[in-house]
């Protein structure tokens, strides 16, 4: 478990540096159990940061809009920091500008499975990790539950729960937690096309197209979306089951050896659309067909960019 | 008057013979406000939807009138739709209605919008049972105010306490033999619970003396501070039941075609881009700015509302936790502007 | 109830370029295909209608022509996005949709008996045609009148035609100018609001009326102030970007007014005390 | 149904080789369905995922993208690069439901006006057994 005190420590060192402009970290949020993403930029701010398997933000997704010339500390879980070597190797932002501040993440709560077990209360909430389980104050009342119950799917399957690029590593590095075996995305594949079909159609069906899945992740940047696009336009703004399919096929399209599986666009849903298992979706094929991985080392050339001439061709006449 | 819980399939029955009916349902992890066809498809224990009442009157996507494009060009409205009746609305969204009505109506008349409320009829219940991040006692409204209702149901155990609010909610609770009178013990009981609710609401805005709070404060850095964090993803306006921004646009198939509006939002850039490239809210600190104060400064002078009505929605569904109550707290404390 | 979105049919019965390359403006003359609605189509000086092109859009303009011709309305269009272009693509005998009239306006009835200063740039010019035109129809109620315009250069003068025959009539005063010096040009060289104090007009009794460019704006009001004209004296336009024209849809607020109804004609004296972006 | 339904397929072929390939059939005078509308793009590296679904949904039973043979591309790499994204997509249009045959690809060189006329032929079969699309189609109803 990272020791706040520590966090606090390394961020002030990196304050110590002349050309920060600021650092992205977590403060506890304005009720229960929410955190926030906190931009330090004051000295006596620090003392508010936390780190706590309540954050669940991937703060990276901040620098994706961010053209400062200065400096930018960043605290990043192992899976946000994929999404920052994503980043570098894209050239969005040069690693130089980057102080990383990598925190070991034994998996975070999702908001959703926990408010199963316990009702959010106003305030006086703690949790601690205590090995396989975590320990929940609420109002002076303790309760135990496992892990594996209440942190997020992608955490279950966390490969990389220590950051895989950092200047400074905040908590001991901790063995990977479980494998991505794709057992959710191999399930479904074995429909037919017909469920297949009538699964995402109720799915999209619901979608509000309000562009939250697109606006909180990382790699989505481009400075106009092909969505909002007016001439041509490719997508209309009308919301129905054409125009939303479109759209999220677009949208895992475009990240096709991008996504680090940060899993923000699922979280960030309105209206609950599992776009990890399309996401995933993507993910496995890539791994399968190109042998590729986004986000996992620096310096790899973008999937669409690249091609072996004996890339597999098994469908063209 | 009252009803037994156990009549109330039999009252929805008969409702549906004669109204389009919309009511609670459970979509997984979420409700929704769906056209029931039976009874057993609602779900009456819930908060509250997911996405506010407003998409029956606003829909998302509605058409506004269509054309074809022959030699004679010919435009032409959609039929309207018929009787409905909302069931289970919460009184805050049924307020929400009633501020959309103020929009909607005045000089230039929405009439697709208004004849769907003038042919709807909204049955509410009672709130008996906030969320974490209700607060609609600091926004003129109460778990079981009646405003913008025909009918409030309240539920006291085996039975709803039942308040006729307008004549219409009346007539539709006089054709149906299931309801009776209600006694003493019935309304002190409703009494309770709506107490229960009421004292269980944790959250509040300080609203007094708010819309020149935020007069004097326009120009604050504070709001690049709250928009910092900002997605600009719009969730809080889809989601609010008081949000109607929309934007037109045609969509053609050949030489017919239609002009349609959908729903949008203040927070996103191209929401008041102009064709020159010229954006008059070019930061997302221009655009919260712009959404707190329709809510809390522009509403309340123009129309003597608040325009919110504390449901909560874009407190609890913010992907980064941008809240709206401390948002209009910490403004009260900001420095004013020279 | 009638459907405030659906526009009446309108076709193009005449179409004058104005200014010709880039930002490119033609001057369209609309009448209604339902003589019923001309005829009964009324409207004051400074308000605006809804321009639709079907399949492709909708834009709101000024309109240019005055109240006073019952036969039709005139807006001019600057090329500038996707429904402008289609709209200069479109030919004489194309039918459009047109609703309104929207928007407050400038209040001639006010300035009966004033003397009347316009101050124009560019394709700001449109909406003070249509008071200038009403008000020549109406001469013998106003006082002195001075109309100071001035565009980039003389290829970009818009309703030049017109303005020379202004020109040369004895009750109205005609001050051009053009940003930068030219062969031939024998008006003023130089920027609008440079032009007004070039002038200097009395502010006795008078109203300053301008529209143009946001930045020409700012400096024609400038040196209004300068020559002792008082806030509640000068008027001016706003614009923003609008898409229902009837106060509903929420993009056109600039504080508490919603330009496209509460708009787009204000005093400065209403303006110092709107905060917001513009 | 009277009539047996016929699809409505649109082929992007490359400038360089598919699009001459094309042209060689017609030239040859080699018979091949009417069922395809050609739309010449200068490379299949050129074709945009989004053109596909867009005319999918417009009502297109099926697209077809012709390019050069691997290593012969006009411009070197370009349906290397389209031969990545069209097999992405397909697995992706499968996993939501839509049938992969719907969108084909295929080597076309300048000098193969029968087997242009062979993929356009079997591709037909294929897109008029599974039938008109109904999947992501627009249903323009206002």
């Amino acid at each position: 478990m990272v020791g706040n005190k520590e966090l606090q420590n390394e961020i002030r060192k990196i304050m110590d540096h002349k050309d920060v402009k600021y650092v992205l970290a977590y403060k506890k949020g304005t009720y229960g159990f929410q955190t926030t993403p906190f931009f330090v930029s004051k000295r006596e701010e620090v003392s508010q940061v936390i780190f706590s398997p309540f954050c669940l933000n991937n703060l990276t997704m901040y620098i994706k809009n961010e053209y400062a010339k200065e400096k930018i500390g960043i605290v990043v879980k192992g899976c946000d920091s994929r999404s920052l070597i994503q980043m570098i190797n894209e050239k969005r932002i040069p690693r130089d500008r980057l102080f990383i501040i990598g925190v070991s993440c034994g998996g975070v709560i999702d908001p959703k499975k926990r408010s199963k077990r316990i009702s959010e209360p106003l305030e006086n909430v703690d949790v601690v990790e205590k090995d396989d389980k975590f320990v929940f104050t609420v109002n002076g009342k303790k309760q135990e539950i496992p892990k594996r119950e209440i942190v997020f799917d992608k955490c279950i399957h966390c490969e990389y729960p220590t950051p895989l690029i950092y200047d400074f590593l905040v908590g001991d590095k901790i063995e990977p937690l479980g494998k991505e075996d794709y057992c959710d995305v191999k399930d479904f594949e074995k429909n037919s096309l017909t469920d297949k079909w009538k699964f995402w159609e109720q799915q999209f069906d619901k979608c509000i197209r309000c562009y939250a899945c697109r606006n909180v992740c990382p790699v989505c940047y481009c400075e106009k979306c092909m969505a909002e696009q007016l001439d041509p336009q490719w997508l209309r703004r009308s919301v129905n089951i054409s125009e939303n399919t479109v759209w999220h096929i677009i949208r895992a399209f475009h990240l096709a050896g991008r996504c680090t599986s940060c899993g923000e666009c699922e979280r960030a849903c309105p209206m609950d659309i599992p776009l990890m298992l399309l996401n995933k979706k993507v993910e496995k094929d890539i791994k399968e067909l190109f042998d590729y991985n986004a986000g996992k080392e620096l310096d790899s050339k973008p999937l669409l960019a690249i091609f072996k001439p004996d890339d597999p061709e098994e469908d063209i006449k | 008057m009252i009803i037994d819980k156990n009549k109330i399939n039999a009252f929805i029955n008969q409702i549906i013979s004669d109204h389009i009916v919309f009511a609670p349902v459970k979509n997984k992890d979420m409700v929704l406000f769906k056209q029931i066809k039976k009874p057993d498809e609602m779900t009456l224990d819930y908060n509250n939807s997911r996405i506010p009442p407003k998409s029956i009157y606003l829909p998302q996507t509605e058409t506004l009138f269509r054309f074809s494009k022959n030699q004679n060009i010919n435009l032409e409205t959609p039929k309207k739709d018929g009787r409905t009746l909302l069931f289970g609305i919460r009184p805050c969204d049924a307020k929400s209605l009633k501020i959309l009505d103020q929009v909607f109506t005045g000089e230039y008349k929405d009439s697709l919008y208004l004849s769907r409320r003038k042919n709807s009829i909204l049955i509410g219940l009672t709130c008996h049972n906030p969320s974490l991040n209700c607060f609609c006692t600091s926004v003129n409204s109460s778990p079981a105010d009646t405003d913008g209702l025909d009918v409030l149901l309240t539920d006291i155990g085996d039975k709803y306490y039942v308040e006729l609010i307008t004549s219409r909610g009346g007539k539709i609770v006089k054709n149906f033999p299931g309801f009776k009178p209600a006694n003493k013990e019935d309304k002190k009981k409703k009494e309770e619970i709506v107490k229960k609710a009421k004292d269980s609401i944790k959250r509040h805005i300080k609203s007094e003396r708010l819309a020149s709070i935020l007069d004097s404060i326009f120009e604050n850095k504070y709001w690049e501070e709250i928009a910092r964090k900002c997605l600009g993803c719009g969730i809080c306006t889809f989601l609010c039941p008081t949000c109607h921004c929309f934007d037109m646009q045609d969509e053609t198939a050949g030489d017919k075609g239609a002009r349609i509006r959908v729903w949008d939002s203040c927070m996103y850039p191209e929401y008041t881009m102009q064709a020159s490239g010229y954006n008059p809210r070019p930061y997302q600190m221009n655009r919260i700015r712009n959404r707190v104060f329709h809510k809390f400064n522009y509403l309340p002078k123009n129309n003597q509302v608040f325009g919110c009505v504390g449901c909560g929605r874009c407190i609890t569904e913010c992907p980064v936790n941008i809240d709206i109550i401390e948002v209009v707290n910490q403004a009260r404390e900001v420095k004013k502007d020279e | 109830m009638n459907n405030p979105y659906k526009p009446w049919l309108a076709i193009i019965e005449n179409i004058t370029d104005e200014v010709g390359g880039e930002r490119a403006i033609k001057t369209f003359i609309l009448k209604f295909k339902d003589k019923n609605i001309q005829e009964t189509f009324s409207f004051k000086p400074g308000q605006c209608i809804m321009v639709s092109l079907f399949g492709v859009g909708e834009c709101m303009f000024a309109i240019a022509s005055s109240p006073t011709e019952k036969e039709y309305v005139e807006v001019s269009v600057m090329r500038h996005g996707k429904v402008t272009s289609a709209l200069h693509e479109a030919k004489i005998g194309d039918t459009l949709g047109v609703r309104g009239p929207y928007g407050n306006s400038f209040n001639v009835d006010d300035w009966i008996g004033k003397n009347m200063v316009f101050i124009g740039g560019g394709i700001g010019q449109a909406p003070l045609r249509s008071v200038i035109h009403y008000i020549m129809a109406n001469r013998k109620k106003y006082d002195r009148i001075d109309v100071i315009y001035g565009a980039r250069s003389s290829k970009d003068l818009c309703f030049k035609e017109e303005l020379f025959e202004l020109e040369k009539r004895n009750d109205i005063n005609v001050h051009l100018s053009i940003d930068k010096e030219e062969h031939g040009w024998g008006h003023f060289v130089g920027f609008v609001p440079d032009n007004l104090l070039e002038i200097s007009p009395s502010p006795e009794n008078t109203i300053a009326v301008t529209c143009g460019p946001p930045i020409m704006i700012k400096f024609v009001i400038e040196n209004l102030l300068k020559l002792g004209f008082s806030p509640d004296q000068i008027f001016t336009t706003l614009e923003m970007r609008m898409k229902c024209g009837i106060g509903k849809c929420g993009r056109c607020n600039i504080d508490n007014v919603y330009v496209c109804k509460d708009g787009p004609v204000f005093s400065y004296e209403q303006l110092k005390s709107i905060k917001g972006e513009r | 149904m009277s009539k047996e339904f016929e699809p409505n397929i649109v082929a992007f072929l490359c400038n360089w080789c598919s699009y001459a390939g094309a042209d060689l059939a017609g030239t040859s005078r080699i018979q091949y369905p009417p069922n395809v509308k050609i739309i010449r793009v200068m490379c299949s590296g050129r074709v945009n995922p989004v053109f596909v679904l867009n005319a999918l949904q417009q009502g297109v039973d099926g697209v077809i993208i012709g390019g050069c043979h691997p290593g012969e591309c006009h411009y070197e790499t370009g349906n290397y690069l389209a031969r990545r994204r069209v097999t992405v997509l397909k697995k992706l249009l499968e996993y939501i439901g839509i049938d992969p045959r719907r969108v084909q690809m295929a080597w076309i060189s300048a000098s193969e006006g029968a087997k242009f006329a062979d993929v356009i032929k079997t591709a037909t079969d294929e897109i008029r057994n599974l039938g008109p699309i109904k999947k992501i189609k627009r249903r323009n109803e206002w």
